[in-house]
């Protein structure tokens, strides 16, 4: 197991360098010049020069490169051009709050989707499958902006049920689970789970069915184990890959979210992306895209790992 | 009393230290709110155009003999957030700040924000604790709106967090009417009363007010109509039916600003035919255009607003006549089976851009009826500003012969002076269409030498004049600065200005 | 046909003397990963020095348990896996000096074990036969297959346009024999060619095969773990273990007397037919060892019943047994001199 | 033939519905006493596995028809349902199938498979069980069997995997094993193995085994009675002995002499022509007279009558009807 | 010949030789479900590409004093927008753009992705290595962030939001195509073409490609809803079709605030990207049952 963890976090490194460059790269492909979003609109020349070097773009992309990675090893991503604020506080407070929406999109999503996808791979071809593989196809084919869209219109406009936007009430920046606080979060939640419930839910169909599907459970009825004895087994043997459809699905609400979280403006990394964007500011761009892949990459690291760990036909060493 | 909920329309806190960023919003909301400058704006009426009053410094005169020194009196007894007393030495700290690279308390982002609003200060010093002397490198009767940019921030303060600004941002002082205490960086931001404040009927009667950065308009809407705020800028034209339906309040008035075509005048545009420039400003029907904005608009009638105290008197009639613009090109050459075809540069938004398409697109549609052809070459709005600065010569504009900008005409320069001077040609300054002058110039330089203000106000009016006579811009429309409010919220009184005033408001349950 | 014989290069050249191809001392060694620290990465020895002829027009008989690296040895003759050490030579010509590949292969060619997985589902088998005719440029490959098909026992009218799914697996292994003969191949391998089909179907696609040999003059590599089939089809067998050959000799020698412990073992693990005389002891215990980490020396001694210390020590080669130059074994008890106690004892009877 | 046969079958008819029809059991009738060995020969798609998971009522209940009856111990087991069924399945009748590998539970350990069923069936605590489960695999000679009881299937080689099989499928003592082509997966060498060993726990327990091959040696080697089969029927039935000595059905005798046991060299095999029929339709004559190098006009006129030739000898083919001989 | 005499086989009824993909036309056929959402989806692409001959208003041109009508307003079936544009025009305009962002950039990727999968995977050994690292690399970025992360670098514009799509679907499709490549690489009849002196480039192309293609193009449909839900939301987030053009993400998002004064109206191109959306992921499926093609 630890020579298995070894060697998968070896193979992690050269794909969060891959990762690391792409980001970098990805602002410097961008025509325009960054600095533009902060300097007053008049400013001349010089200004924008001075400041061009204050920021350290006028150095060749290879030594800028080299000083943001050199950097943001050390936990230090710059900071940000708009705000002048440190990229890595920013970042991870923005985090913060994805993780906090993404863990409770994936709490609404995961048991829902489990349930439905291992009744429907049980009841297979009967029209509750087919019930649970047109709910699964919906989810995964509704664009959940728009439905965050009709969420509030319904929920907030018409009903006033619910808040439609922030994290809190008047925008708090510090979470506390209170129901002030947990109101916010509904609405986003319940649309950011629509998707993953869609996948989960159609995986989980496909899995249990396949495995219900296999000689052995024909073996284990053969031995006169009774249905929820065969059922456990199942689940048991699902539990590897259900488990790493989940720990990706995580991985993507994380990164996936940035729609949502303009239409609910929660003030997460996805936001903060967005405002990154519309602001081109280079270092907080990088700094979150940075952050948001490394996050997935070591999602994925851990999805495998966890894998491996529970899943004894995986070959350890 | 009460909690004041706002949502902003930009996408962050604005810049706490001082000098504020995000434009006018964050000089409205943490500029004039925290802080003061020497000079400020009449924000009390909504009636007339706001006029300059004294700020932080009481009376401001210029020497009769040598037209660069100003003398200015600091205004006695007023003291910071802090508790440390503002002098004329914080002045000119304050102005090291933004000028001098080579001062302690330089500060590049606030100087990026306010230098350039400055440009005629040339040096400053206190004369005493409450005589300050500033001296300017031509002679220049416009540095009173200039000082109206400065905001002054702590010294005391400054030192007390060790000299960082970075830390200043998060506990800021000012002399202002408001004391930020506190904020969560594209949150909120939370401002309460000093009641310490020195001008006693601005002292605000909130308990406090709570800034949330919306900047994206149905968001704001629907937190409006969700009660998450009580207050939000810019509601979208489209919402304002449901929010009135609602029982919500809708201010507005206008406002030194405008959303123009601003023309190309080198060699070879059709706008350098004065007949083109009328018949296209004849061309446009405003009033159609106003409904489209929900009617939160004032029709341009010239490059100022109507009600702005420089309008004047000017010859030429800025409205609505088709056959009038028809017989003018034909007049210029063109017609039905000859149409003038033009190129113009827009953007998809931008902030205080209202909304770019759709407006460009009635206007194109506009000029199409009368014979002018519009192609539009679309770019991104930080990309438009690369443009605009880089001017109508610049290849990157691509032969393009005019640009939509809204433009803040709070002032002389910028109302007037830096969009046709002659020295401000791009891209060494904000001329975008290298229009230049004898006789426009003439009068810039008389505004800058006028220093009776009554005088200088004429020679304002006169220079409008010329703008709207010489129809030197596709002068569209003025936005009205809206902004929706719970029926709560009381005691508010819109100036026509891009600032306002905050003290005098009181919010009910 | 002495046209096209010309053109694929496939006269007989050696005489009937020289073995139509020579295999000297193949080894094919596979890495497999293994821990992340370890040095010495792992390595299957899936063939390991393995040496043998073929005679013209005579049938060789490979047999071994499985993973003894038998596909190995076919795959090597033919040139799908490259030999790590050690050499072929086809009628006098050694591969890589005298012939490249292409010649190789034109000379000998190979019928899979799986037949559905030899064919590709979207080719209608005509095509699937006149595959290698077109790549070699042989004129009329279409008729060629046609004639092919027609000669294996399926209707050309009926078959040739189908697809290999609408086949059954006896036809399919037919295809698949055409398929290799549109090539005039003068070697085939069949590597448990017969394996995968019901017995019934089994004993027609032997028939075809000894028809063919006789009709086109083939050389054959069979292999097999089916004893009765081997002896069937084959003059001479090649028992391998391990990756190693352990005895070699003509069929009948080695049917009448195995010499080897390991290839008595084997015979005496075939199903008896007579249901008074059932077999009553297994004659090995265990399953084979793994290929990865070899045992030492003569690498049956773990399951062999005669084994004593030098057999852990030393590899015993490949020796003469009973007088019969062609019948050769790789045990220390046929070796005289080797210290074995009962290599006396052999020498002396 | 002593009392209640262990296992009778009566015109048993199973037909799979879905994207095709197949009659796969075609009138199957057989009976088996206890202790018995029986070894049910026939090619691939001849039905036997299906008439395997008939006793153990394994088919997809969805998509198939059983007809007829099947008695075990004299209970119609296709009556069975709930509890009695379980206790059924694994205590009374116990399976082995071809593929260890894909018949066992990949993500438990052999120990946990085995004592799963002897939990369920005796009632036993988990540590008995375990106890039990470690007798089973000392009994199928698996070496280290402590260790081994920890292991998971795909730690284990084929033929381990196959003991193991058979130890989890004994634990329980049934009274009938079902032992599905255990060896064919297997090398020679191991094969044997298996089979001796299977023998000799069918002597140790007492227990009725039917065995399913298309080996006719393997059958030679562990049953006492053969029965072919041939298009989800039984074409001939007799002892071991008898069947290979005198064989009567021309299909059998296709089969012995395509076994190649005793053919010699270059001498050409009598194989039976073609190959087996589709199944689509159930059979209304005899299913092998296509192929048949014997057929008459009255094999394609109807199903062909079961001659009883004496000690339990008997064969459906209208060449043994006394009109014929 | 003696040996075809005992050989000759007496066959149960002949099965029609009939090719791969009529099998799938037909098993296709027989689903009513994705028959449906091909005839839906093939509407759309029909009306999209025959637009102009529709008879339909222009889609660009505005009237301030027709805003926000509502659905079945005398003239417009379907209301108009913000601008008083016909939104049945625009709808149908806008699926023009919205299917072609949303289906080329798949369309792309497939070539693109499966001609690294096919080298990779039948390559092997160091090609294989390089191409699917860095695959892997492109793989740590969930989709949805690697499509706005390019958007936002290169700028608003149908290209723009072609090129980034393009890119973030290479590498799933190379991911694919590699595997399904090495899986039919490692069968017995890509040997026995090699047995036959056929080279990399023959074997490929007469052996692999038509084996590969069939599960990758299901893989490949079943991405474009997810496509078109990407590049809606891009151009709904501002980076993607610009203004003026007809796109439904973009309609949605300069529908937005009037959602307070015509919901219906304002939802409906949000309902036509989900019933398209849905309409694909079901054709998809229907496809990869008949084509039985396993996950
Ligand atoms: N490409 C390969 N990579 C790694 N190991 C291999 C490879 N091919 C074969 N081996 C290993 O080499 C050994 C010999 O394999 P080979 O296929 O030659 O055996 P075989 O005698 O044909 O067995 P069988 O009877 O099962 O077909 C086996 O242990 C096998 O696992
Ligand atoms: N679940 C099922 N659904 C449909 N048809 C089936 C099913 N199970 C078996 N069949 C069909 O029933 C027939 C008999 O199958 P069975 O598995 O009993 O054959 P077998 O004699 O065991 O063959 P083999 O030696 O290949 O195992 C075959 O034609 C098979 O296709
Ligand atoms: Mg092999
Ligand atoms: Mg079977």
């Amino acid at each position: 197991m630890f020579t298995y963890l070894v060697r998968r976090l070896i193979y992690v490194l050269p794909v969060a360098i891959g990762v690391s460059i792409i980001c970098f790269l990805l602002v410097h492909i961008a025509p325009g010049d960054p600095l533009t979003a902060i300097m007053p609109v008049d400013a001349t020349a010089e200004e924008q020069a001075a400041m061009r070097s204050a920021y350290g773009l006028d150095k060749p992309l290879p030594v800028q490169y080299a000083i943001w990675i050199g950097k943001a090893a050390m936990g230090d991503l710059g900071k940000s051009i708009a705000t002048g604020r440190p990229v890595a506080d920013e970042v991870f407070a923005a985090v913060r709050n994805s993780l906090l929406l993404a863990f409770s999109a994936s709490v609404i999503a995961f048991p829902i989707g489990l349930f439905l996808g291992f009744l429907a791979g049980y009841f297979r071809d009967t029209i509750f499958d087919r019930l649970v593989t047109a709910i699964a196809i919906t989810g995964v084919s509704v664009p959940n902006y728009w439905l965050g869209i009709v969420l509030v219109i319904i929920f907030s406009v018409q009903l006033g049920w619910l808040p439609s936007m922030g994290a809190g009430p008047g925008g708090s920046g510090e979470w506390t689970w209170d129901y002030a606080h947990v109101r916010h979060l509904i609405l986003p939640a319940v649309t950011l789970a629509v998707v993953p419930i869609g996948i989960v839910a159609r995986t989980v169909r496909a899995l249990v069915g396949d495995i219900f599907s296999m000689d052995f459970v024909q073996a284990l009825y053969a031995k006169g184990l009774r249905h929820s004895d065969v059922l456990r087994h199942v689940v048991r043997n699902a539990a590897p890959t259900a488990l790493s459809v989940m720990g990706l699905q995580l991985g993507y609400l994380l990164g996936g979210s940035i729609l949502i979280e303009t239409v609910f403006n929660w003030p997460g990394s996805g936001f903060l992306l967005s405002n990154a964007i519309f602001q081109r500011d280079l270092p907080l761009l990088q700094g979150t895209i940075l952050i948001l892949s490394l996050f997935f990459v070591g999602m994925n690291l851990i999805v495998d790992v966890a894998q491996a760990a529970i899943d004894p036909r995986i070959k350890r060493s | 009393a009460g909690t004041l909920r706002v949502g902003m329309t930009a996408a962050d806190i604005p810049l706490t230290t001082g000098q504020t960023d995000q434009g006018g919003e964050g000089m409205r909301f943490m500029g004039y709110t925290v802080y003061d400058s020497l000079i400020e704006w009449d924000l009390t009426s909504a009636d007339k155009a706001s006029v300059l009053i004294p700020g932080l410094a009481t009376e401001w005169s210029v020497d009769p003999d040598d037209q660069t020194k100003w003398t200015l009196k600091i205004r006695e007894g007023v003291t910071f957030h802090d508790g440390s007393p503002f002098t004329a030495q914080d002045a000119v700290w304050n102005f090291e700040k933004l000028l001098n690279p080579e001062s302690e308390q330089y500060d590049p982002r606030q100087s990026a924000q306010g230098k350039s609003r400055i440009p005629a200060v040339a040096s400053y010093k206190a004369l005493d604790d409450y005589t300050l002397e500033i001296t300017t490198k031509t002679p220049d009767a416009t540095l009173p709106y200039q000082l109206a940019w400065i905001l002054m921030s702590s010294k005391a303060n400054w030192e007390a967090k060790d000299k960082n600004w970075e830390e200043v941002a998060k506990d800021p002082s000012g002399t202002g009417p408001w004391k930020l205490t506190g904020f969560v960086p594209r949150e909120r931001a939370e401002l309460v009363p000093n009641t310490a404040y020195w001008d006693e009927t601005r002292i605000p009667k909130l308990d406090k007010m709570i800034l949330m950065p919306l900047p994206e308009p149905s968001a704001r809407t629907a937190a409006l109509l969700s009660g998450q705020v009580d207050w939000i800028e810019a509601p979208a034209p489209d919402t304002i039916p449901a929010l009135t339906g609602n029982g919500f309040e809708i201010v507005s008035n206008a406002y030194p600003h405008n959303w123009t075509w601003h023309l190309s005048r080198l060699d070879g545009s059709p706008w350098n035919d004065i007949r083109v420039r009328k018949a296209a400003n004849l061309a446009i029907d405003r009033e159609g255009l106003k409904q489209l904005l929900g009617g939160l608009a004032v029709p341009a009638k010239g490059f100022l607003p109507p009600t702005s105290q420089w309008f004047g008197n000017p010859t030429f009639d800025v409205k609505y006549d088709p056959e009038a613009a028809k017989a003018l090109l034909a007049e210029a050459g063109y017609g039905p089976d000859k149409p003038l075809k033009v190129k113009a540069l827009i953007s998809p938004s931008g902030s205080g851009q209202m909304l770019p398409l759709p407006m460009n697109e009635y206007v194109q549609q506009s000029l199409a009826e009368v014979g002018i052809e519009v192609e539009f070459m679309v770019v991104e709005w930080n990309q438009m500003i690369n443009l605009w600065r880089a001017g109508a010569a610049d290849p990157s504009v691509d032969g393009s012969q005019s640009i939509n900008f809204t433009y803040f005409i709070q002032d002389p320069f910028t109302g007037l002076i830096r969009h046709l001077s002659c020295d401000l040609i791009a891209p060494n300054g904000t001329n975008w269409g290298h229009y230049c002058d004898e006789e426009m110039q003439d009068l810039f330089n008389q505004i800058k030498t006028t220093f009776d203000p009554e005088a200088q106000d004429a020679v304002l009016r006169k220079t409008h004049e010329k703008f709207v006579n010489e129809a030197l811009f596709l002068m569209v429309t003025h936005d009205v600065a809206p902004r929706a409010m719970s029926p709560k919220v009381d005691g508010f009184v819109q100036a026509q200005n891009w600032y306002q005033n905050f003290s005098g408001i009181t919010i009910g349950d | 046909m002495s046209k096209t014989e010309a053109e694929s290069g496939q006269q007989d050249r050696g005489g009937p003397g020289q073995p139509l191809i020579i295999a000297k001392d193949l080894k094919k060694h596979f890495p497999v990963r293994s821990g992340l620290f370890s040095r010495r990465s792992a390595t299957v020895r899936a063939v390991d020095g393995v040496s043998f002829d073929v005679m013209k027009g005579e049938t060789l008989g490979i047999v071994g348990e499985s993973g003894c690296g038998k596909s190995t040895t076919a795959r090597l003759l033919i040139g799908l896996i490259e030999l790590d050490e050690g050499g072929i030579i086809f009628d006098g010509d050694s591969l890589g000096g005298d012939i490249g590949l292409k010649e190789l292969r034109r000379g000998v060619q190979m019928v899979f074990q799986d037949s559905y997985a030899s064919l590709n589902p979207r080719l209608t088998i005509v095509d699937s036969v006149a595959f290698g005719p077109k790549i070699q440029g042989l004129d009329k490959p279409a008729e060629r297959a046609r004639d092919l098909l027609a000669r294996v026992g399926l209707d050309p009218d009926r078959f040739a346009q189908r697809y290999p799914h609408e086949l059954s697996g006896g036809q399919r292994q037919r295809v698949n024999i055409a398929r290799a003969l549109a090539m005039e191949p003068r070697l085939v391998i069949l590597d448990e060619a017969v394996s995968a089909l019901d017995k019934s179907v089994e004993a027609q696609v032997l028939n075809l095969l000894n028809d063919l040999r006789r009709e086109f003059g083939l050389t054959y590599v069979f292999i097999s773990h089916d004893l009765n089939v081997v002896r069937y089809i084959s003059d001479r067998v090649l028992v391998m273990y391990l990756g190693e050959v352990v005895e070699i000799g003509p069929s009948e020698a080695i049917y009448a007397k195995q010499a080897h412990p390991y290839t008595a073992s084997l015979f005496a693990a075939m199903p008896s037919m007579d249901p008074d005389n059932r077999t009553e002891e297994p004659p090995l215990a265990g399953d084979p060892p793994n290929p990865i980490d070899p045992p030492s020396g003569c690498r049956f001694h773990t399951r062999c019943r005669f084994a004593e210390d030098v057999c852990a020590a030393r590899k015993p080669a490949l020796s003469i047994i009973g007088g019969e130059e062609a019948h050769l074994a790789a045990c220390h008890i046929h070796e005289p001199g080797s210290g074995h106690s009962l290599a006396n004892r052999e020498a002396a009877q | 033939m002593t009392g209640t046969p262990l296992v009778e079958f009566n015109g048993l008819k199973v037909k799979f519905k879905g994207e095709r029809t197949v009659h796969a059991i075609n009138g199957l009738s057989l009976s088996m006493q206890a202790g018995e060995t029986l070894g049910l020969l026939g090619e691939s798609g001849s039905g036997k596995s299906v008439t395997l998971k008939t006793l153990l009522r394994l088919l997809p209940p969805r998509r198939s028809e059983i007809e007829g009856e099947v008695r075990v111990n004299g209970t119609d087991i296709t009556t069975l349902s709930g509890r009695a069924l379980s206790a059924y399945r694994g205590g009374e009748v116990s399976m082995v199938f071809q593929e260890p590998a894909l018949a066992l539970d990949p993500v438990y350990t052999i120990g946990d498979q085995i004592a799963e069923t002897v939990m369920r069936h005796k009632g036993v605590g988990r540590f008995a069980a375990m106890e039990v489960a470690l007798d089973m695999l000392n009994r199928v000679r698996i070496p280290s069997p402590e260790r081994r009881l920890k292991n998971f299937p795909h730690e284990m080689s084929g033929g381990m995997r196959q003991r193991a099989m058979i130890a989890l499928a004994l634990a329980c003592r049934p009274k009938l094993l079902l032992a599905d082509e255990p060896t064919t997966a297997l090398d020679a060498t191991v094969q044997i193995q298996i089979l001796l060993l299977l023998r000799e726990l069918q002597r140790e327990f007492g227990m009725g085994v039917i065995f399913v091959t298309h080996d006719i040696g393997v059958a030679v080697e562990v049953s006492d009675r053969i029965a072919v089969m041939y298009a989800g029927n039984i074409v001939e039935t007799g002892t071991t002995r008898d069947v290979i000595k005198n064989p009567r059905h021309p299909y059998t005798r296709g089969l012995l002499a395509a076994n190649l046991h005793g053919a010699v060299k270059d001498e050409r095999l009598d194989a039976i022509p073609g190959s087996p029929p589709a199944l689509e339709e159930p059979p209304s004559a005899c299913s092998f007279a296509p192929r048949c190098a014997f057929a008459r006009p009255q094999c394609l006129a109807g199903l062909p009558p079961v001659t009883d030739l004496g000690a339990g000898h008997s064969v459906a083919c209208v060449l043994e009807q006394p009109a014929f001989s | 010949m003696s040996a075809a005499t005992d050989t000759v086989v007496p066959e149960a009824p002949v099965i029609t030789a009939a090719g791969y993909w009529t099998g799938v036309l037909k098993r296709f056929s027989r689903d009513p479900v994705a028959v449906t959402c091909a005839v839906i989806v093939l509407l759309l692409i029909l009306s999209a590409v025959f637009a102009p001959y529709l008879g339909l208003d222009d889609p660009y041109k505005a009237s301030m004093i027709k805003r926000l009508k509502p659905i079945g307003y005398p003239g417009f079936p379907l209301g108009t927008d913000e601008q008083g544009r016909d939104m049945l025009s625009r709808l149908i305009y806008g699926g023009r753009l919205t299917l072609f962002v949303g289906l080329v950039p798949v369309v792309l990727a497939f070539f693109i992705g499966s001609a690294f999968g096919l080298v990779a995977g039948y390559a092997g050994g160091r090609i294989n290595a390089l191409i699917m690292r860095t695959v892997d690399v492109f793989f740590a970025f969930p989709s949805v962030l690697l499509a706005i992360a390019i958007s936002s670098a290169l700028g608003a514009g149908i290209v723009n939001s072609l090129v980034s799509l393009t890119i973030v679907f290479i590498p799933p499709i190379a991911r694919v195509a590699e595997s399904a490549t090495a899986s039919v690489r490692a069968l017995d009849y890509i040997d026995a073409a090699r047995a036959s002196g056929g080279g990399a480039l023959t074997i490929i192309r007469v052996h692999i490609i038509g084996n590969v293609l069939g599960p990758i193009f299901v893989y490949a449909t079943s991405l474009t809803s997810v496509c078109m839900i990407l590049a809606a939301g891009l151009s709904f987030l501002g980076i993607g079709v610009r203004p003026p053009e007809p796109e439904w993400g973009l309609m949605l998002n300069t529908l937005r605030t009037a959602i307070y004064v015509n919901p219906w109206v304002a939802a409906l191109p949000g309902l036509m990207i989900f019933i398209t959306s849905l309409c694909l992921n079901l054709l998809s499926d229907g496809l990869r049952s008949a084509m039985n093609v396993k996950d």
